[in-house]
């Protein structure tokens, strides 16, 4: 389970960067969510496994509704950020799977992959609807990760987590700024 | 208090007496009437008893008296324990520079005489270095072999830094514009304190006596009479080359001088 | 109980204050009351007590809950003596909702959830209206969540050595970007309110930021706490050389006190890079300086920074003295316990250091006199925080005990 | 007298400073008096804690949490250097006009040197040392922010310098108490960086420093106190080093180093002031000229020497105190003041000076080198006194006739006090003993000082000597006054001075060629580091791993 949630987070990851309008942000952030309970679910965690996808499902839902009209996938111009996700699925790829171990191959292939997508969309974005949508992925990527390491503290990690996703794509995008020397 | 008073009276009779003020100004007066006959300047009137004398002199004067009574002189009421060397070179040469104070118009080229000064310094104070001790009558005393060399060189030097020590070069102050120029108060108190300087540093002391006495003012009269004779000849020279002298050979000569302390330390240690 | 109040109780009293917005001074008292009620928790919060009312252990540890006392007090300062221009209510709502963000870091039981604390930050402020773009806000402290994120990704997986040393590149990194110091440093529009600007990420959460991560980065890192204390001394003497000199040199002056507060950084985390507690007692008083002096002070230069004033007033050279961290202000025992945590690790360290000091000093001359001539509320404040300097510079014991060191 | 009394000395001048503060309102006057009565208070509490018991007092207030303890401790040395001190800076606030501002200031400044004097360790000495330092910035910042001023990084330096040897102490000796260091920490490389807080904090140095360029300031309050207070704070650090090394530095080349730079400091000053171009620049050229044979005194290690250090900085305290009063017209107060500063006997410079000769001479070895250097030093800086009476003034200040009279007393009685060397040898002998393990070479006496191989009979000697010249120069007759319309050529041309000059200037000048300028351009590398590129970013991340997988 946890390999098919990598490669639907690879999948989520590469919409997010490749979508300009919010249904296409929707799409990318709902399909994080369900890699990221299915990587909580895999790794034992029904609950949060749950509760990620609820927050992240809600989030997707409201940045359907707030944002840039339509899809806006593949839009002219997105030739880089289509390298971009190749590129991050076969490195992920190389060194979730060649030059770590560790929790599940899943895990380390998603959370591989995931990063540097949503990291890379939010340095690349001008956008607020977009970056606020990787904001909302990278607090779901934090939940699965912090299923990991020395003292993961359960479900309150899975519910803060689903809480900043939500949150994220809920704050209302703030006016565009007056130009400069005005 | 009672050895306060003595030490104090003792002190009092040297800067006044012996070797102090009255000695200063006899001495003086005499080689100062040699020179002016040798050079053929105007001896004058120094009435000195009608008018109160110029503060230049006075300071000059207080300062050689200063000097002349930390001299290895026979007789003299300060123990030789409380004289001291720095005390005696610092007073003479600051007389140069009352001068400068007080009747700046006085002084002829008083950076070269600096230059001079500073290979006097050298040539009073280097002998001092090794035996470490300030005690004038010490340094006269030294005979050690190793230390010779440098205690002869010194003399040397001493003995050619004086005539523009004392003003007996040719060169005419700003304010001198007679073409003989007349006797010189100032230089009259100088003569003890530069001359008997010398005895006291580089010939033995004598004893308190009679002879001891002679043999003193003998050699201090000796190296006033060497320093007219240089002054004279300087003076036959012209101012020129006694510039060129002083600039070019006595300023290096002080170098070998130190040259020669700096050897000597490194070999007696 | 306590943390759990700790954390609610400025989140209450900022979200109090948004809502009653149109009765500015209910929304005050309500603020205020309800900071003074998380400050009291906070105070109640002793290190060595844990909370688990939520299903989640919470405790604060002495260095954070120093951090927020020092913080509370310096919010404290700014609302009672406001700068020119500034509305009492919006400092309280922007402070309050930092206070909370910062304890909600400091109590969290591991870095994810800090983390995801810090990210609801960075949404919040970048909820603000501010005058740079969007994306520029968010973009650097958006890395700094990227890459703490990875280092625990990282953390979690077992590989060849190098991996531990790419987990503390990438915390050292997210803490710079989180910061906004070198070489992250976050574009900065002098227009622009402070609340929105870089300046909280440098001057206020900073902090707190830093303690939890350096807290964290051990457990994290294990094995390449070498490499955590390099990278942390090498990006500390890059901050203090390039901002300091460019204090001094840049051509805007508000430009030239964000710098300062990157210089500062600077000397912070050398002092987190030098593992003694000398070191984290040296960074912790520059960090309780920047809170109760340089962030207060720069505030109240905004008005004449606006005007352009530039005066030679003593109060200037006070101030310069105090930025500059001469004796007998607070930075002053901060540089000198930095000088012994590097004497005792690598004497050419501390030479580097102590000339380094140096470079303050042109810088805060021209800081000192932007501040103009402070009169009224401003000269109060401006008084009241070079005493608090003074009385931490000669006196520090107390700071560093309720720090616990 | 309970051990908290040690806290009045500092208390003292804070509370006058905060109470000058306060009365600001009342007017410039009161605050001037307040502030005045706060120095002279801490100065005879200083003196009164000492007198009641005579013997070191300490005073434990626990640690400061810098490593550094709030424990005080007075001593023999600390309330000779707090009389030194403090003596010349009262004066000063109570007799010139300044402003409340300044009064308040220089109080602190007062308080900031007594706590680096009365600390007992070498961090908090370091704390009020530079906070003495920053305060006298402020100082002449208040007084005419245009004229010329220390660097602020040169007044700091040496504090800085002394913090880090007492944390190297700490670190290394496990304390940096004067009196418990042992002997063995005391490495040549601590005692580099107290020497270089010594010279550096008392602008002890052969080039034109602080300490010089400020006395040709248009005003000349801050100048005053500043120099009074950290000069002997500077020379105060080389004298502790002797208790931390008990009676020696850690090689005695290092003495020497220092006695040489002593009297390199006050060759330079003697070569500036003999072509000052005027007498204010002159006179600027006094006291680092004082302090660097104070320096040369102190360096060479014996109880003699450290007693000639004590008495010139003591000429030099009251010399600090007289300049700021002079007149600019030539006249008695101008010539005394000259003539004391030049060392002329049977003053206190003259005697300090031979003092200081005499030790060197004692000490032997290459010391003697450095005391015949001294003494031609001496010469030369007579001659650029003798020089500077028929200068020109120089500066256009109009000083009260009753300040220059003042200042004409300070003067003569520094000329008239050699007489009392004795009994400033006697009163220093528990400090000098305090600190030098072997002061064997200076025996105490009431009316002479007693070195090893000779005898200074200061009262049989100096005494009648300044009777009789008293009475003589009285009885003469002054010269006419030569004209000072304009400026003496310079004795001599200091060798090299154009060339540096010359090369200094053009280090001044030099710049970036034109066609280098777009490789530095610090506004454009600005807009680069500070712009929020993420491609910037990145390359950054990845340099960070490269240096660290390395």
């Amino acid at each position: 389970m946890s390999d098919a949630a990598a490669f639907v987070a690879w999948l989520g990851g590469a919409v997010i960067v490749l979508a300009d309008g919010r249904r296409g942000l929707a799409a990318g952030l709902a399909l994080l969510a369900a890699a990221a309970g299915g990587l909580a679910w895999s790794a034992g965690q029904q609950e949060g496994a749950i509760v990620l996808l609820a927050g992240g499902v809600l989030g997707a839902a409201i940045r359907f509704t707030i944002g840039p009209e339509g899809w806006g996938l593949m839009q002219p111009g997105s030739t880089p950020r289509l390298l971009l996700t190749v590129v991050a699925g076969v490195i992920a790829l190389w060194l979730g799977l060649a030059a770590t171990s560790g929790e599940s191959s899943g895990f380390r292939v998603a959370v591989l992959v995931a990063l540097p997508l949503l990291a890379g969309r939010a340095l690349q974005a001008a956008e607020a609807a977009v970056l606020l949508t990787a904001l909302a992925g990278l607090a779901l990527v934090l939940g699965v990760v912090s299923t990991a390491g020395p003292n993961h503290v359960g479900i309150a990690a899975y519910a803060v987590a689903a809480l900043v996703a939500a949150g994220a794509s809920a704050i209302p995008i703030p006016a565009t700024p007056r130009p400069r020397g005005t | 208090m009672t050895q306060l008073l003595s030490a104090a009276a003792a002190e009092t009779l040297a800067l006044l007496v012996y070797p102090g003020l009255i000695t200063v100004a006899l001495f003086g007066l005499v080689v100062e009437i040699v020179w002016s006959a040798v050079a053929r300047q105007a001896i004058g009137r120094p009435n000195i008893w009608r008018r109160r004398p110029p503060t230049v002199q006075v300071i000059v004067a207080l300062l050689a008296v200063l000097a002349a009574a930390q001299f290895a002189a026979p007789f003299n009421p300060v123990p030789p324990a409380d004289r001291n060397l720095v005390i005696a070179a610092i007073a003479i040469g600051f007389t140069a520079w009352a001068e400068l104070a007080l009747d700046p118009e006085l002084v002829a080229r008083p950076g070269l005489v600096l230059v001079i000064q500073a290979c006097w310094l050298l040539s009073v104070l280097g002998p001092a270095i090794e035996p470490e001790s300030l005690r004038p009558q010490v340094l006269g005393n030294v005979l050690v072999p190793a230390l010779l060399p440098v205690k002869v060189a010194a003399g040397f030097l001493y003995l050619l830094c004086l005539p523009p020590l004392m003003r007996l070069w040719p060169m005419a102050p700003p304010a001198e514009r007679r073409a003989r120029p007349r006797f010189n108060a100032t230089r009259t108190v100088l003569w003890f304190p530069y001359c008997g300087l010398f005895t006291t540093l580089f010939f033995p002391p004598g004893a308190d006596d009679v002879a001891g006495l002679v043999r003193f003012f003998g050699i201090t009269a000796v190296a006033a009479l060497l320093c007219v004779l240089t002054g004279s000849l300087l003076a036959r020279r012209g101012a020129e080359r006694a510039r060129g002298l002083y600039a070019r050979a006595v300023a290096p000569y002080s170098l070998l001088l130190l040259g020669l302390i700096l050897v000597t330390l490194a070999l007696t240690r | 109980m306590e943390p759990e109040l700790a954390v609610a109780l400025p989140a209450a009293g900022a979200a109090c204050v948004s809502a009653l917005k149109p009765r500015p001074r209910l929304a005050l008292a309500a603020g205020a009351a309800l900071g003074a009620g998380g400050l009291l928790a906070v105070f109640l919060s002793r290190p060595e007590v844990a909370s688990d009312q939520l299903g989640i252990t919470l405790s604060l540890s002495p260095g954070a809950r120093s951090l927020l006392i020092v913080a509370s007090l310096a919010l404290a300062i700014l609302v009672a003596l406001p700068p020119p221009r500034a509305e009492r209510a919006s400092l309280l709502r922007w402070g309050l909702g930092g206070l909370a963000g910062m304890t909600a870091m400091a109590v969290s039981p591991n870095l994810a959830v800090a983390v995801m604390a810090l990210l609801l930050l960075v949404v919040l402020q970048a909820a603000g209206t501010g005058r740079r773009a969007f994306s520029s806000r968010v973009r650097a402290p958006a890395l700094a969540v990227a890459l703490l994120t990875l280092a625990l990704a990282l953390s979690a997986l077992t590989g060849p050595p190098l991996l531990n040393r790419l987990v503390a590149v990438c915390l050292v990194a997210g803490l710079a970007a989180a910061l906004g110091v070198l070489p992250y440093i976050h574009e900065f529009d002098a227009e622009e309110p402070t609340a929105t600007s870089p300046i909280p990420w440098l001057a206020f959460l900073g902090p707190m930021i830093a303690v939890v991560v350096v807290a964290h980065a051990d457990d994290l890192a294990e094995g390449a706490e070498d490499a955590i204390g390099a990278l942390l001394i090498g990006l500390g003497l890059l901050n203090i050389v390039v901002a300091t000199l460019a204090s001094w040199r840049t051509k805007s002056d508000a430009a030239a006190w964000r710098y300062s507060f990157i210089a500062d950084w600077g000397l912070a985390l050398c002092g987190f890079g030098l593992v003694l507690p000398e070191g984290i007692g040296a960074a912790l008083l520059v960090l309780y300086s920047i809170l109760l002096g340089r962030l207060p002070l720069y505030l109240w230069s905004r008005q004449s920074l606006r005007e352009k004033a530039q005066t030679d007033r003593p109060i200037n050279f006070i101030v310069a003295a105090a930025l500059a961290g001469s004796a007998p202000f607070a930075g002053f025992p901060a540089r000198i316990l930095l000088l012994r945590a590097a004497t005792a690790m690598y004497w050419p360290l501390a030479l580097v250091l102590a000339c380094s000091f140096l470079l303050w000093l042109p810088g805060s001359l021209r800081l000192g006199r932007t501040m103009g001539v402070p009169t009224g509320r401003q000269l109060v404040g401006v008084a009241i925080a070079l005493t608090i300097s003074v009385a931490f510079g000669l006196f520090p014991r107390p700071l560093l005990a309720l720090a616990g060191l | 007298m309970p051990p908290v009394a040690l806290l009045a000395p500092i208390a003292l001048p804070i509370v006058a400073a905060i109470a000058a503060a306060a009365s600001a309102r009342l007017g410039e006057g009161i605050a001037r008096i307040v502030a005045s009565a706060g120095a002279w208070a801490s100065l005879v509490a200083i003196a009164g804690i000492w007198l009641a018991v005579r013997s070191t007092q300490e005073l434990a207030l626990g640690p400061l949490g810098f490593g550094a303890s709030f424990d005080l401790r007075l001593d023999g040395v600390g309330v000779v250097f707090g009389v030194i001190a403090l003596a010349p800076a009262a004066l000063l606030l109570t007799l010139q006009q300044r402003g409340w501002q300044e009064s308040t200031v220089a109080s602190l400044a007062i308080a900031a040197v007594v706590l680096a004097i009365e600390s007992d360790a070498m961090v908090l000495t370091a704390v009020g040392g530079c906070t003495a330092a920053t305060l006298a910035v402020v100082q002449f910042d208040i007084e005419d922010v245009r004229a010329v001023r220390p660097a602020w990084a040169s007044v700091i330096t040496p504090w800085l310098a002394l913090a880090w040897a007492g944390v190297t102490l700490q670190i290394e000796a496990g304390t940096a108490v004067y009196a418990a260091v042992p002997v063995s920490a005391l490495t040549i490389g601590i005692f580099a960086l107290i020497a270089i807080a010594a010279v550096l904090g008392g602008g002890i140095v052969p080039w034109r420093g602080w300490a010089s360029r400020i006395w040709t300031r248009p005003s000349l309050r801050a100048a005053g106190v500043t120099t009074a207070l950290l000069l002997p704070l500077g020379i105060y650090l080389l004298v502790r080093a002797y208790e931390i090394g008990n009676g020696r530095y850690p090689q005695s080349w290092l003495n020497l180093a220092l006695a040489a730079w002593g009297v390199l400091v006050a060759l330079a000053a003697a070569a500036r002031a003999q072509a000052a171009p005027n007498r204010a620049e002159y006179l600027a050229e006094i006291v680092p000229g004082l302090a660097g044979f104070a320096l040369m005194a102190v360096a060479i290690g014996s109880a003699l020497g450290l007693l000639a250090g004590v008495v010139l900085l003591v000429a030099a305290a009251m010399l600090t105190a007289a300049l700021p009063l002079l007149p600019d017209r030539r006249g008695a107060a101008v010539l005394l003041v000259v003539a004391a500063a030049a060392g002329v006997p049977p003053g206190l410079a003259f005697g300090g000076r031979v003092l200081g000769l005499a030790a060197a001479f004692e000490t032997g070895n290459v010391f003697g080198l450095v005391a015949v250097a001294g003494a031609a030093t001496w010469l030369l800086a007579a001659a650029a006194a003798a020089r500077s009476v028929g200068l020109p003034p120089g500066r256009r200040r109009l000083v009260p006739a009753a300040l220059a009279m003042v200042a004409a007393v300070l003067g003569g009685v520094v000329i008239a006090s050699g007489p009392a060397l004795a009994a400033i040898a006697t009163v220093t002998s528990d400090a000098i003993a305090g600190v030098m393990n072997q002061p064997g070479d200076l025996r105490p006496d009431p009316l002479s000082i007693i070195t090893v191989t000779a005898v200074l009979p200061v009262v049989a000697l100096f005494g009648p000597l300044l009777v009789l010249g008293g009475a003589a120069v009285a009885l003469s007759k002054p010269g006419q006054a030569t004209s000072t319309t304009e400026s003496k050529a310079p004795l001599f041309a200091v060798p090299g001075a154009t060339l540096a000059a010359t090369a200094l200037a053009r280090l001044r000048a030099l710049s970036m060629p034109d066609q280098y300028r777009s490789l530095f351009n610090p506004a454009a590398l600005e807009t680069v580091a500070a712009g929020g590129r993420p491609m910037l970013w990145l390359a950054a991340l990845v340099a960070l791993i490269v240096a660290i997988a390395r």
